[in-house]
C-alpha cells in the first residue's frame, strides 16, 4: 500500500518544490527569454535568508513566517541587481544570458562560501511543521504539505497577476516584440525589472522550502536548477498550466523511479523521459504555433 | 510543355474547424502572368502555403505528375516550385552573393557541398544584374531595405531556376518605378515559367496581369481578365470598393 | 509638433541619414517619399526613438526628446505604426488591443473602422493574414490616441477598399486639427491626398520638398525618377 | 590589390593555423617542462573539443550544453582500452581492470571485451559518438527543437550521463572514474618520451581539426550551415532539409569533441564523471565563447586560454580563483559578445571612423528589433 | 615517436633541501562540492605548520606551505599533485578527501616517487609505498562498529549511503561481516553525493523497522537524511543511527537535535588526554572558540607530525629513506598514540564509538581499548571474500 502512497505523496512535494523554482523561471525564462543559470543561487540566497532570520528571530515557530517575505525580498533584490547590472544589455541575445549568468552563479557560490563558510548552516524546523500524519503507511511529514501549500499559493498569486492585471499582457508583449511594445507605450524597462524581481523572489521562497529539507549550503542551488529548467521546457514556454503539470509529473515520476530503482537511476530515467517526451511534443506540453517561418 | 502546368483540385485547408481554403480548383498555365487577389484573409497566402507544403491540406495539387500534397517542402522545391514570402525572409548574416549562391545549390551534388565556391557562377552574376543588386553583392542581406530584400528573394528563385514561382506581394513597399521594373522583369521571365503573383495594388494588376483569380473567404469568387474582374459587382463589393473607378484614372 | 534637426543616424558604422532636417507642424500632415533603401524607415525610427542619433536633435512640442525612450515619447502623444505588419504574435487580436487600453468602448470605436477585425478578436495575431495584421497594427496605434501619428507604409498589404477607409480616417482626424501625421508611403497618390507637404529622401538626404496635394504629383514623380 | 585581398581572405586563416601548429609542435616542446607540456596537452584536448563546439554552435547555431557526453564517450572508450592494457600488462590476456575486483565480483561486463583491441577502440572513439549524435540529432532536429530548448535538453543529457556513470561503479568506476593507466598502445606511459608523444598526437589532432573546419567554413556547406543557423525554416524553401544540414555539423562536432576526450584520458591519466558533467560542459563552452564562437581559430585559442587561465589563476589564487572565472564569463559575454578574437577588428573599426558608437550597437543585423514577424 | 621501455622510470627528485625552509604541498578542495569538508582539513594543516615552525621546523627547516585547490575534481587533483611534486618540488603533499581524489593522485605520486599523506577514513583495499593513510581503514572503523552493534544485540540493520565508492565498498564489507555475525540486512539505499532529499529512502526505513541504521553518507547529504529521518517519526529510541562521517562539525549543522545517535571514529573532541587538550586549545585560539575539532582534522594534524617524525628518524627528506625507517614511527596524537605500519603505510588507531550528547559532543560508549593494527586488505578476516557478489 505504502509502495504507492509514498512515492505519490513525496513526489508531489518534490513537484511542488520544482514548481516554485520553475515558476520563477517561467517568468524570467518563459516570459522574458532570459536563461538565468543563477536562479539556483537565488534559491540558495533564500535558504541563507532563512538561516539568518533564525539568528535574529530566535522563536523558530515564528521565524519561518518572517523568513518567507524576507527571502522573497532578498532574492528579488539580487535579481533586480542582476537585471540592472547585466541582463538589461542582453535582451537581444538570449543564449548569451545563459553564459553570463553561469558566471554570476559561480560568483555567488564563492561569495556564499566566503561569507558563511563552506560548511552549511543549520535551519531549524518550527514545531508546527515537525511531525507527520500516517497516510496508508506513509508518514507524510507536515513539512511536505507545507511545501505544497507554498507552491499553490505562489501559483495562485502569480496566475492572478498575469491573468487579471494588465501587467501580464505587458510582460508577454515585451518578450514577443520588445521594440513594438515600447512603441505601444509599454515601459519595457519597468516591465523587465518588475518581472525579474518577482521571478527571482519566487526562487527565494523556494529557498525557504529547500532549507527545511537540508539547511543551507553554498552549492545547494545547483541541485535544483537543471530539473527546474527541464520542467519549464517540458511545460512549454509562457504557459503556467504546462509548468504546473510538468512539475508535478516530474516530481511524482522521479519518486516512483527512486522507489523502484535508485535515486541515481531515477534522475537518469526522468531526464530520458523528458527527452523522449519532447520528441513527441517538441514545443513542450502546450504549444502556441504561429504561421510562417518564425 | 504539356505537363508544365500546376493543377489544383478540391484543395481545402482546415485550421481547427476554420476553413481557410474551401474546395478550390485552379489550373495555372505556363507563359501567363497569373494574379491572385482578394480581401485580407481570403486565403491567398494559405493557398501558396498549402502548395509549398507549409500547411497541411487536403485535395490534389499536381505538377508534372507529382502529388505535391504528399511531398516534403524541400522536395517540392527540388521539383521546381519556388516561392517568396509576404514578409521577405533572406539570410541576414550572409552576403547577397552568398544568398544567391546557396539558392543555386539545389541542383548540386551533395559531395560538392564540401568544396568552396570559386568566383561568381554565371547564373548568379546574371541574377545579380537582373535584380539590380550587383552593386550590393557583398553586403550582408540583413542590411538591405525592405524592397531590396524582395528583389533578392526573386533573384533566389531565378538561380534556383524555379519552373513555378509563387510570389506573395512581391512589390509591396516598392516605389512606382520599382514596381514597373519588377513587373517588366516578371513578364520577361514568365514566358517559360508558371508565375502566380499575389497583389493588392490594382494599378500593378492592371498593368501586368494576363489572368486574375479573385478569392474570397477561402473560395474562388471570380476568374478572368482584369477588365472582367473589375466590372464584377461582387468583386467590387468585397474587395475594390467604390474607389475602383476613380482609381482607374489616377 | 515634431522637429528633426540636422539628424545623422545609421547602423553600426554605416550612416544612413545625413543631416536630415524636417518639421511636422501642429495639425499638419507630412509625407516622406523615396526609393527602396533611401532611409525612410530609418528616419521614422529616429523620430520614434528606436534608433539613437549619431548627431542632431529630435524635438517634440519644442522640447528636446533626443534621449527619451520610445515609451516616454508615446506618453507624450506620439503614435507609431511600423513597417512590416508587426504584432504580438502569441497574444490574441483582442489582447493586442487591450495592451494599449482595457477600455472596451474605445476598442469598439476603432473596430468600427476595421470591421474585419471583429471576427478575429479571439484569434492569435500570429495566425492572422498579413493584411489583417496590418489592420490590427493601425487599430492598435489609433487606440493610443496619438496627437502625432507616424506611419511607415501603412497600406502595404491592405485590400483597396480598406485603404480607402484608412485614408478617410486620417483625413477626418487631421481635418479636425487635433492630429499631426508623418507618413511614409509608396502610393504617391494616396500620400499626397492625405498630406499637405512632402519630402523626398534620396540616399539619406532630403533632395526635394514642397507643398502636398494632388497638384504635387508630377513634381514628386519627377523628383523620384532618377 | 584586390587580388591580394582575396588571396589573404582565402589563405590568411591557413597562416593562422600554421602559427598555432608551430607554437604547439615546435616551440612548446622546446621551452616547456614535461609537466607544463602535459598541462598544455590537456588544454589542447579541450581546444579540440572547442573546435567542434565552434562548428556546432558558432556556425550552426546549436548551443550544445552537453558536449561533455561526447567528450566522455571518447574519453571512456580510450580509458577502457588503457585500463585493459594496464591489466593485461600485469595479469595476462584475461585480466580484468582492478576496480572490478575491488567494487564488484571480479567479472567483466561483456561490452568491455572488444576494447582489448586497439583498433576497435580507435573505431569506437569515432563511431560511437557519431552514432549517438546521429540518433540524438536526428530525433531532435527532425522535431525542430532548437534554441534554448535544445541547449537545456542537451544540458540535462550531460547531467543524466554523469549520473549514470556515477551510478554504475562496477561497470565504469563510478565517481572515481578510470585511471592508473600505465600503457598507451604498447608504450609505457610513465616514460616522459612517451608522454611527449601523446602530447604530439593531441597537438597534431588539433591542427587537423582546424584544417578540416577551415575547409568546411569556406565550402558551400559552410555557407549553408550559416544560412540554416540564421533562418532555418527558410532553408527548406531552397530545397534543403535543414535537419540534415544541422545533423552533419552536429555529428562532425561530436566526433571532434570525442577525439578531444579520447586524448584527454592518457594525457591527464584519468577520466571521471566530473570531466564530462554539466559544469565541465559549460567550461568547454566558456573557452569557445571567450575566443569567438563563429571564428575559425577563436574556439581553439579560447579553450587554450581558459585552460591556461584556470591553472594559473588557481595556482596564484587557490582560494579566490572562482571569482575570476565568474568575472571572466560576465565580462567577455557582456563586452565582447563575438569573443576576444573579434576585439582587434572592433578596435580597428573604431579607429577608422573616429565616431562614437551608439550605445546599443545592433549585434547582427536582424536581431535588431522590428524585424521578424511570424 | 617514443621508446618502448618496460620499467617505470622514477624521475629523480628535485626537492631542494639546501635552504632553511622545506616546501610542503597542501592539496585540498577549496572550491566545488567537497570544499565543505576539506576546508577544515586545510585549517588543521595550517595549525600544525605554525606549531612545528614555532618549535624550530623539521630537521631545523621551516615548513613553507604551497597550497593548491583540488576543486573537487579528480582530474584537477591529478594535475595539481604533479605540479606540486615536479613544479614546486615539494617534499610531500598533504590532502585529498574523496577516494576518487586519492585514486587520481595515486599513479602520479607513484610515477614521480613522491609522498602523499591522506587524512580521511576510507574503504581500504589499497596500499601504496608513496601514500601514508592517516585515517582509518575498514578494520579500524567499520568492523569495530559492527562489533559494537552485535554487542548491543542488533538483529536487523539498514544501510544508507552516498552513491560512490566508499559507501558501496564499506557496505560490501558490512554485508559479509553481518552474515557472519548473524545480523540481517533489511535494506540498502544510496543517494548521489550532491543530492539532499532522502524522503523516499527514509520511508523505506520506516517500513523495514530495522534495529539500527548504518550510515555511510558523506557530506551535506547527511543533513537531508537526518531531517527526513526525524520528520517521519524515527528517533534514537526506536531506530538509532550509527554514522561513519558525522563528526563534531556536522552534528550541530543538522538543524535538529541529534542527541542519542552514534558515530564510529578514532578521535572525538571529548577524548581526555593532555595531547588532545593542547590540540583543542591551540585550534580554538587560532580559529575561534566556537570551532569544534573532529577526526579528519585530527588525522590531518597528526599526519604532519608523523611526517616530521619520519623525516627526523630518516634524517632525510628522501622518500626512499623515509620509507625505509617508517615502520614503528609513532606520534603521541590527540587521539592517543599512533604508530605507522611500515608494510602498508597505514597507522594503528584506537576505534571509538561515541554517542551524541546535548552539547553535540560525543560521549565515548565503546572503545577497542588499544590501537588496532591496520589491515586494509582484511587479510586477517576469514569471512572476507573480495570477489563475492
Ligand atoms: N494557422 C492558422 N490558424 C488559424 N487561422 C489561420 C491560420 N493561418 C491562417 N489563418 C486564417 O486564414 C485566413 C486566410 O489567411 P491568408 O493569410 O491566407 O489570407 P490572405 O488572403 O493571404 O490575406 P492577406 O491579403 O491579408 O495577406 C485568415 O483569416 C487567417 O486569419
Ligand atoms: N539594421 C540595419 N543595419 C545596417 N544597415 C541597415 C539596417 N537597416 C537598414 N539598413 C540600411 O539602411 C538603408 C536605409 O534603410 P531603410 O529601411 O531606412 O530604407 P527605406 O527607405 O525604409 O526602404 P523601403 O522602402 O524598402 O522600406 C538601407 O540601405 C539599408 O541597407
Ligand atoms: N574516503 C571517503 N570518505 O570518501
Ligand atoms: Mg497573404
Ligand atoms: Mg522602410
Amino acid at each position: 500500500m505504502d509502495a504507492f502512497t509514498t512515492p505519490l505523496l513525496a513526489g508531489t512535494a518534490t513537484g511542488a518544490l520544482l514548481l516554485i523554482a520553475a515558476l520563477g523561471l517561467a517568468l524570467t525564462f518563459g516570459q522574458m527569454g532570459v536563461i538565468n543559470m543563477a536562479h539556483g543561487e537565488f534559491l540558495m540566497a533564500g535558504a541563507y535568508t532563512t538561516y539568518l532570520t533564525q539568528q535574529v528571530v530566535t522563536d523558530t515557530d515564528l521565524s519561518i513566517l518572517v523568513a518567507l517575505p524576507a527571502a522573497f525580498l532578498v532574492a528579488g533584490a539580487l535579481g533586480l541587481v542582476l537585471e540592472v547590472a547585466i541582463i538589461q544589455w542582453m535582451y537581444r541575445r538570449p543564449l548569451d544570458t545563459l553564459l553570463v549568468t553561469v558566471g554570476v552563479s559561480l560568483l555567488l557560490q564563492q561569495l556564499a562560501k566566503d561569507v558563511f563558510g563552506p560548511q552549511g548552516d543549520p535551519v531549524h524546523t518550527p514545531g508546527w511543521l515537525d511531525g507527520h500524519v500516517d497516510v496508508l503507511g506513509y508518514h507524510w511529514p507536515y513539512r511536505q504539505m507545507f511545501t505544497i501549500l507554498l507552491a499553490v499559493a505562489a501559483l495562485a498569486t502569480l496566475g492572478a497577476l498575469l491573468k487579471y492585471t494588465s501587467y501580464g499582457r505587458r510582460i508577454r508583449a515585451t518578450v514577443q516584440n520588445r521594440d513594438l511594445a515600447e512603441t505601444m507605450g509599454v515601459s519595457t524597462r519597468t516591465v523587465d525589472r518588475v518581472t525579474f524581481f518577482v521571478g527571482s523572489g519566487l526562487a527565494g521562497i523556494g529557498g525557504v522550502a529547500v532549507s527545511l529539507i537540508s539547511g543551507t549550503n553554498p552549492n545547494r542551488g545547483t541541485t535544483y536548477i537543471i530539473s527546474a529548467f527541464l520542467v519549464v521546457v517540458a511545460g512549454g514556454l509562457g504557459q503556467l498550466k504546462g509548468t504546473v503539470i510538468a512539475a508535478f509529473t516530474v516530481g511524482v515520476v522521479t519518486a516512483f523511479f527512486t522507489d523502484w530503482f535508485s535515486s541515481s537511476m531515477a534522475q537518469v530515467l526522468t531526464f530520458a523521459l523528458v527527452v523522449v517526451f519532447l520528441q513527441l511534443r517538441p514545443q513542450g506540453l502546450f504549444t502556441l504555433r504561429t504561421r510562417g517561418l518564425a | 510543355m504539356n505537363d508544365d502546368y500546376l493543377e489544383i483540385r478540391g484543395l481545402s485547408v482546415d485550421f481547427d474547424g476554420f476553413k481557410a481554403i474551401d474546395d478550390v480548383d485552379l489550373t495555372l498555365l505556363q507563359g501567363r502572368l497569373h494574379f491572385l487577389i482578394g480581401p485580407n484573409g481570403a486565403g491567398k497566402t494559405t493557398l501558396v502555403d498549402a502548395v509549398t507544403g507549409l500547411v497541411p491540406a487536403t485535395g490534389l495539387v499536381r505538377y508534372r505528375n507529382q502529388d505535391l500534397l504528399r511531398t516534403k517542402p524541400h522536395r517540392i522545391v527540388r521539383a521546381g516550385i519556388g516561392r517568396t514570402f509576404q514578409t521577405a525572409t533572406v539570410f541576414e548574416g550572409l552576403s547577397v552573393l552568398q544568398n544567391l549562391d546557396i539558392a543555386g545549390g539545389v541542383h548540386r551534388r551533395a559531395w560538392r557541398m564540401g568544396l568552396a565556391r570559386r568566383g561568381t557562377p554565371s547564373y548568379v552574376a546574371e541574377a545579380l544584374e537582373t535584380i539590380g543588386l550587383a552593386g550590393l553583392r557583398d553586403r550582408p542581406a540583413g542590411v538591405l531595405a525592405h524592397g531590396q530584400k524582395q528583389w533578392l528573394e526573386i533573384g533566389m528563385l531565378l538561380v534556383q531556376d524555379a519552373r513555378v514561382m509563387l510570389l506573395d506581394e512581391p512589390v509591396a513597399g516598392m516605389s512606382a518605378e520599382e514596381r514597373e521594373q519588377t513587373g517588366d522583369l516578371l513578364r520577361r521571365i514568365g514566358r517559360e515559367r508558371t508565375i502566380v503573383v499575389i497583389e493588392h495594388d490594382m494599378d500593378f494588376v492592371r498593368s501586368y496581369a494576363d489572368v486574375v483569380t479573385v478569392m474570397h473567404a477561402g473560395k474562388v469568387l471570380a476568374e478572368g481578365t482584369v477588365a472582367a474582374i473589375q466590372a464584377d459587382p461582387r468583386v467590387q463589393q468585397v474587395y475594390l470598393g467604390r474607389t475602383a473607378e476613380e482609381a482607374d484614372h489616377a | 509638433m515634431l522637429e528633426l534637426r540636422e539628424v545623422t543616424a545609421g547602423y553600426g558604422r554605416t550612416r544612413v541619414l545625413e543631416n536630415v532636417s524636417l518639421t511636422v507642424p501642429e495639425g499638419g500632415a507630412v509625407a516622406v517619399m523615396g526609393h527602396n533603401g533611401a532611409g525612410k524607415t530609418t528616419l521614422l525610427r529616429v523620430a520614434v526613438g528606436l534608433l539613437p542619433v549619431m548627431r542632431g536633435q529630435v524635438l517634440l512640442d519644442g522640447e528636446d526628446v533626443t534621449r527619451l525612450r520610445p515609451s516616454k515619447r508615446v506618453a507624450r502623444g506620439l503614435g507609431y505604426v511600423p513597417q512590416g505588419q508587426l504584432s504580438f504574435p502569441q497574444m490574441t487580436t483582442l489582447e493586442n488591443l487591450q495592451l494599449v487600453t482595457p477600455d472596451r468602448s474605445a476598442i469598439d470605436g476603432v473596430l468600427d473602422t476595421f470591421p474585419a477585425l471583429r471576427d478575429l478578436l479571439p484569434r492569435r495575431a500570429g495566425l492572422l493574414s498579413g493584411g489583417q495584421r496590418q489592420q490590427l497594427a493601425i487599430a492598435r496605434t489609433l487606440l493610443t490616441k496619438p496627437r502625432l501619428l507616424i506611419l511607415d507604409e501603412p497600406t502595404e498589404g491592405i485590400q483597396p477598399n480598406v485603404v480607402a477607409e484608412i485614408e478617410s480616417v486620417i483625413t477626418a482626424l487631421t481635418a479636425r486639427g487635433d492630429l499631426s501625421v508623418l507618413l511614409v508611403e509608396q502610393h504617391v497618390g494616396f500620400a499626397l491626398r492625405s498630406t499637405d507637404s512632402y519630402f523626398v529622401l534620396e540616399s539619406g538626404r532630403v533632395t526635394s520638398s514642397g507643398a502636398g496635394g494632388p497638384g504635387a504629383l508630377d513634381a514628386v514623380r519627377a523628383a523620384m525618377a532618377v | 590589390m584586390k587580388q591580394l585581398q582575396n588571396w589573404g581572405r582565402t589563405w590568411g586563416p591557413l597562416l593562422g593555423i600554421a602559427v598555432i601548429a608551430i607554437a604547439l609542435l615546435v616551440v612548446a616542446p622546446a621551452v616547456l617542462s614535461p609537466f607544463r607540456l602535459n598541462n598544455l596537452g590537456k588544454y589542447v584536448c579541450w581546444a579540440i573539443a572547442g573546435v567542434g563546439i565552434g562548428l556546432a554552435w558558432g556556425r550552426g547555431g546549436m548551443l550544445v550544453m552537453g558536449q561533455g557526453v561526447f567528450f566522455g564517450l571518447g574519453g571512456y572508450a580510450m580509458a577502457m582500452h588503457l585500463k585493459l592494457e594496464a591489466a593485461m600488462a600485469t595479469g595476462g590476456p584475461d585480466a580484468v581492470p582492478d576496480f572490478m575486483v575491488l567494487y564488484g565480483d571480479g567479472t567483466m561486463p561483456g561490452w568491455w571485451a572488444p576494447f582489448r583491441s586497439g583498433a576497435f577502440t580507435l573505431a569506437a572513439i569515432v563511431m560511437v559518438p557519431a552514432v549517438v549524435a546521429a540518433v540524438l540529432g536526428w530525433a531532435i532536429f527532425k522535431r525542430r527543437v532548437k534554441g534554448a530548448y535544445f541547449a537545456i535538453l542537451t544540458q540535462a543529457l550531460a547531467v543524466a550521463f554523469a549520473t549514470l556513470l556515477v551510478a554504475t561503479i562496477k561497470q565504469t568506476g563510478g565517481f572515481n572514474g578510470l585511471n592508473q593507466f600505465t600503457v598507451f598502445f604498447g608504450y609505457n606511459l610513465y616514460d616522459p618520451t612517451n608522454k611527449r608523444m601523446v602530447y604530439t598526437i593531441a597537438a597534431t589532432a588539433l591542427v587537423v581539426c582546424l584544417v578540416v573546419v577551415w575547409q568546411l567554413y569556406r565550402s558551400r556547406f559552410g555557407e549553408l550551415l550559416v544560412a540554416t543557423r540564421d533562418a532555418e525554416e527558410r532553408v527548406r524553401f531552397l530545397g534543403h532539409d535543414p535537419a540534415n544540414v544541422k545533423l552533419v555539423a552536429f555529428v562532425l562536432a561530436a566526433v571532434m569533441v570525442s577525439v578531444g576526450g579520447a586524448l584527454f584520458a592518457p594525457i591527464t591519466g584519468i577520466i571521471s564523471p566530473s570531466d564530462v558533467d554539466a559544469t565541465a560542459s559549460i567550461l568547454l563552452i566558456a573557452g569557445v565563447a571567450l575566443g569567438g564562437r563563429a571564428l575559425l581559430l577563436g574556439p581553439a585559442v579560447g579553450a587554450l586560454a581558459v585552460g591556461f587561465g584556470r591553472t594559473t589563476l588557481s595556482e596564484t589564487f587557490p582560494d579566490q580563483w572562482t571569482y575570476f572565472l565568474g568575472l571572466l564569463f560576465i565580462v567577455v559575454v557582456l563586452f565582447f559578445p563575438a569573443g576576444l578574437g573579434s576585439v582587434s577588428s572592433q578596435v580597428v573599426g573604431r579607429l577608422r571612423t573616429l565616431l562614437p558608437t551608439p550605445r546599443r550597437t545592433p549585434i547582427a543585423a536582424g536581431t535588431d528589433a522590428l524585424e521578424v514577424a511570424p | 615517436g617514443g621508446s618502448k621501455s618496460g620499467e617505470a622510470s622514477a624521475s629523480a627528485s628535485c626537492v631542494d633541501t639546501s635552504g632553511d625552509t622545506i616546501k610542503l604541498g597542501f592539496l585540498n578542495s577549496t572550491s566545488g562540492a567537497m570544499a565543505i569538508s576539506e576546508q577544515t582539513v586545510r585549517d588543521s594543516l595550517s595549525l600544525a605548520t605554525e606549531q612545528i615552525n614555532a618549535a624550530g621546523g623539521i630537521l631545523g627547516k621551516k615548513i613553507e606551505p604551497v597550497v593548491e585547490d583540488g576543486a573537487s575534481d579528480p582530474a584537477v587533483f591529478a594535475e595539481k599533485i604533479q605540479k606540486l611534486l615536479t613544479g614546486d618540488c615539494v617534499a610531500a603533499v598533504f590532502g585529498g578527501w574523496t577516494s576518487a581524489s586519492r585514486k587520481a593522485m595515486l599513479p602520479v605520486v607513484e610515477s614521480d616517487n613522491g609522498l602523499l599523506f591522506y587524512p580521511v577514513q576510507y574503504e581500504g583495499l589499497e596500499a601504496s609505498k608513496n601514500i601514508y593513510y592517516t585515517g582509518a581503514t575498514t578494520n579500524q572503523q567499520i568492523i569495530p562498529a559492527m562489533d559494537f552493534l552485535k554487542s548491543k544485540g542488533v538483529k536487523t540493520l539498514f544501510l544508507a549511503g552516498s552513491d560512490y565508492v566508499f559507501p558501496r565498498t564499506a557496505n560490501k564489507i558490512i554485508k559479509q561481516y553481518a552474515a557472519k555475525l548473524g545480523i540481517k540486512i533489511v535494506g540498502e539505499e544510496y543517494v548521489p553525493l550532491d543530492d539532499d532529499d532522502w524522503t523516499t529512502q527514509v520511508a523505506k526505513i520506516v517500513a523495514a523497522k530495522p534495529d539500527f541504521v548504518f550510515n555511510t553518507i558523506n557530506g551535506s547529504s547527511n543533513v537531508g537524511f537526518i531531517k527526513a529521518y526525524y520528520e517521519q517519526g524515527l528517533s534514537p529510541k526506536t531506530t538509532p543511527i550509527i554514522s561513519v562521517s558525522i563528526a563534531e562539525e556536522e552534528a550541530p549543522a543538522m538543524g535538529k537535535d541529534v542527541t542519542g545517535q552514534f558515530a564510529a571514529w578514532n578521535y572525538f573532541e571529548s577524548v581526555k588526554s593532555p595531547a588532545n587538550a593542547a590540540f583543542i586549545k591551540a585550534f580554538q585560539d587560532k580559529y575561534g572558540a566556537d570551532r569544534p575539532t573532529s577526526d579528519p582534522m585530527e588525522a590531518a594534524y597528526t599526519s604532519l607530525y608523523l611526517y616530521k617524525n619520519l623525516v627526523e628518524k630518516a634524517d632525510s627528506f628522501d622518500v626512499d629513506k623515509i620509507n625505509g625507517v617508517a615502520d614503528g614511527v609513532a606520534f603521541d596524537a590527540p587521539e592517543g598514540k599512533v604508530t605507522i605500519d611500515g608494510e602498508n603505510h597505514h597507522i594503528a588507531k584506537t576505534a571509538l564509538i561515541g554517542r551524541i550528547n546535548s552539547d553535540n559532543q560525543f560521549d565515548v560508549v565503546w572503545s577497542s581499548g588499544k590501537p588496532i593494527e591496520p589491515d586494509p586488505f582484511l587479510k586477517g578476516y576469514a569471512w572476507w571474500d573480495p570477489s563475492a557478489k
